[in-house]
């Protein structure tokens, strides 16, 4: 049997290079894959193209996110729902150096984001979806009418790799997600060549997971580290 | 005069869950409009739902009992209640596209006589953030606006036309400010309930685009 | 709360009209929505447009399938992914009927019958898939090329009733299907206005089925009967 | 001549079988196909897909032990075996249309020599069966063919250009009949095995495509 558990973050993300292409899951916290991002940041790659919900916390924090990445110069594009903070009164790196065009963006709805991964994940060309219609997202977009609605046409989204985080695995890397840890885990899995995951719990037993309950089969699962007791745990945050 | 202030969110809020109706599924905006599902009536069944993913979830958790994996599209931690499901974000955002939720309740920098809403980036800076607002706008069944009624600098949020880049056109049904309950007719806005001892030449001094004034129009209800 | 548990299946379909169109969950056996398709037949509902990977069984058989609507002369048109039996050798009324010209058919690749009806409860407007291309089920199709390569435009399926199997439910209508019994019922709960669902097993209050363990949400069900014993049981088939 | 005999369905799936490589996810058609199964090397890791929804099912469940909501994309009772997963019919489609699958081996009518594959529909007659097959034919690494060298009236399966209505183009890399094993190359088909007893003629005569016979042309293998 092939062996995806690593034995450290380290090793997990040893391979790679400068210039690739990312998929990081986590919506507000949950599902972020914390520890792979430290462990990314030393690495030092750079030249990133990250592809996830924001590019990080606006605020300043000492909780490790996608900021780390983007303020330590480590991303060269975003691709993301958000691109700015939500309230002007919020700034930070990622803000700076947008406004510079030191870092460029691709400012995508949340749903259209959500369903561009699925659809790399599963082999479409492209798909026509309401959202954006009639705004300056359209511009440039093409758009169609299906039984008298305006859809604007959308690409898939594919990356060299996926990081995220889930609750449980088994040997050959079946996950269960807790709650709304869920959120990118699955559709990421599929979209990216190579899926990188960090685990609340010890891994178990090929068939100690309900086959009816397994939320992202192994076949999409390459590497996985459980998040030893003195690493990053997912907390209540305040604000 | 005593009465005359501005509606609070709380009262906006409550304003809002009373156009909840028995049976729908009901997502929530991040801020204002999360506030409404403290204002729903008891006898009827909301679902609450969330892009990233809960499907009939519970109210906000209390400090000590947050589950750290248990968030609500606004970051909130909540709390589960019986009959929860959760989907993957690809999911969540299916259903919202293909009009399950009955309404979406958002916050707005501008919405316009025609029903466009703008609240996603300020027209001059760079960048915006979009979040679920775009797919929720277009797929929600109805999409309720709450917002202070002028912008801090005293501009006007009720507007002819969006100065701001633009959400979604031609969504908006029913607004609520902090004077008044506004509806987007055909014709435009109609100004359905006032704030309690405003007037309404005082309403359309503070707004951008031409308010009708029904014969029926009333004061500002709560419920509770 | 709103009560979707019917007591029995001629109910749970009574207001059916001649002329709707309906999904058929089911794949070779699991899934199969028999006693409803028995109760519609009793209901006498015709010219019906049905929606499911066959449209029935070839071979003559005492198993209730999609056959009895077909040989009842109930069905107008069939979207499936057969529309021959697998074998020559093989007929029945369905094919008699079509080859009549009789009974309408669309024959559409299962991987894009399964994407057309997800869509459908997606919201999209269409969706490109390299399923198809090349072949004479590309006549009248756009075809477009994305990155290199080849797809196929196709559409949503929508529906106005939706007919599955599961295994158990909350009185919300969160569902469970177990093993391969799930194939097409989560995408058509979705993508039909009134999903009927029958079951296994009885209802159970809602907080009995675990969250992260819902395969499709009770805001997709709207009716609901649970198989009494003496109703017809999945049962294993020889041939 | 004793052993001059067509090649057995055993012997053709236990060649396919020997491709498959270790961590292959293999998705295997309906019939024939199925066979390949009983044959993989016991110490290379395959994991079986099938396109109703099962990741890493076991094998033929025997008579009085199956479970009557397990079922392959074939219709028969497997069993589930540890680390089993189960999915939609969406998400079992989309796996296969990304990549995922290593190899789907799959019955023919015909295979041409561009690779063009036809096994859906007998021209003349109306209706046809896809089942899967066109998803699979473009979605997998790898298309292997199993099928009978002719029909049963004598005519080629192996062509230069399919008679019958094809499911994909350019697809098919191997193909194993009752003669040998057959690889399509730029060049169109290569005999790299031939069935005991026959000579390399005698297959070109029952063949309807010109076959490239090389230098290191061997005998049918099989591994058990």
């Amino acid at each position: 049997m092939k062996n995806k558990t690593f034995e450290s973050f380290e090793a997990a993300v040893a391979d790679i290079p400068d210039g690739s292409t990312i998929m990081f899951a986590g919506f507000a916290g949950p599902g972020t894959p914390r520890n792979l991002i430290a462990a990314l940041l030393a690495q030092g790659a750079s030249g990133l193209t990250i592809i996830s919900n924001t590019p990080g916390r606006w605020a300043d924090s000492d909780i490790v996110d996608l900021k780390v990445l983007v303020d330590a110069g480590r991303v060269r594009k975003a691709v993301a729902s958000f691109t700015a903070a939500p309230h002007p009164s919020m700034s930070g790196v990622f803000a700076e150096l947008y406004e510079a065009g030191e870092i460029e963006a691709e400012l995508v709805p949340q749903g259209t984001l959500a369903e561009r991964i699925r659809a790399g994940g599963a082999g479409l060309g492209a798909f026509y979806t309401p959202a954006g219609v009639g705004t300056e997202l359209a511009e440039g977009k093409e758009v169609r009418s299906f039984d008298g609605r305006d859809y604007l046409l959308e690409l898939p989204l594919r990356a060299d790799y996926a990081m995220l985080r889930a609750h449980r695995a088994d040997a050959l890397g079946n996950l269960q997600y807790v709650h709304t840890q869920r959120n990118f885990g699955p559709i990421m899995a599929r979209a990216a060549r190579i899926t990188i995951v960090e685990l609340d719990l010890p891994i178990v037993a090929a068939g100690e997971i309900d086959p009816d309950h397994v939320h992202t089969p192994g076949i999409f699962v390459d590497r996985m580290v459980v998040v030893p007791a003195d690493a990053i745990q997912e907390t209540v945050r305040n604000g | 005069m005593a009465s005359r202030e501005p509606l609070s969110r709380q009262a906006m809020a409550d304003r809002i869950a009373m156009e909840f109706e028995d049976g729908w599924v009901v997502n929530l905006g991040v801020g204002m409009p999360t506030l409404c599902s403290n204002f729903v009536h008891p006898e009827r069944e909301i679902t609450y739902q969330s892009e990233n993913g809960l499907v009939n979830y519970g109210p906000l958790a209390v400090e000590g009992e947050e589950d750290p994996n248990l968030v609500n599209a606004g970051g909130q931690y909540v709390i589960p209640i019986p009959g929860m499901a959760v989907l993957d974000h690809a999911d969540a955002f299916a259903l919202i596209r293909a009009g399950y939720v009955d309404v979406t309740v958002l916050g707005a920098y501008e919405v316009a006589a025609n029903g466009d809403l703008a609240n996603w980036r300020l027209a001059g800076r760079k960048g915006g953030g979009i979040g679920g607002a775009m797919d929720l706008a277009v797929g929600a069944r109805n999409v309720f606006v709450m917002m202070e009624h002028t912008t801090r600098e005293g501009a006007p949020r009720i507007v002819e036309r969006c100065a701001q880049p633009i959400t979604a056109p031609g969504v908006v049904k029913l607004v609520a400010t902090t004077l008044g309950l506004f509806e987007i007719t055909p014709d435009g806005f109609v100004l359905r309930e006032i704030a309690p001892g405003y007037t309404p030449d005082e309403v359309q001094a503070a707004t951008g685009a031409k308010l009708i004034v029904p014969p029926d129009m009333r004061e500002f209800r709560t419920r509770e």
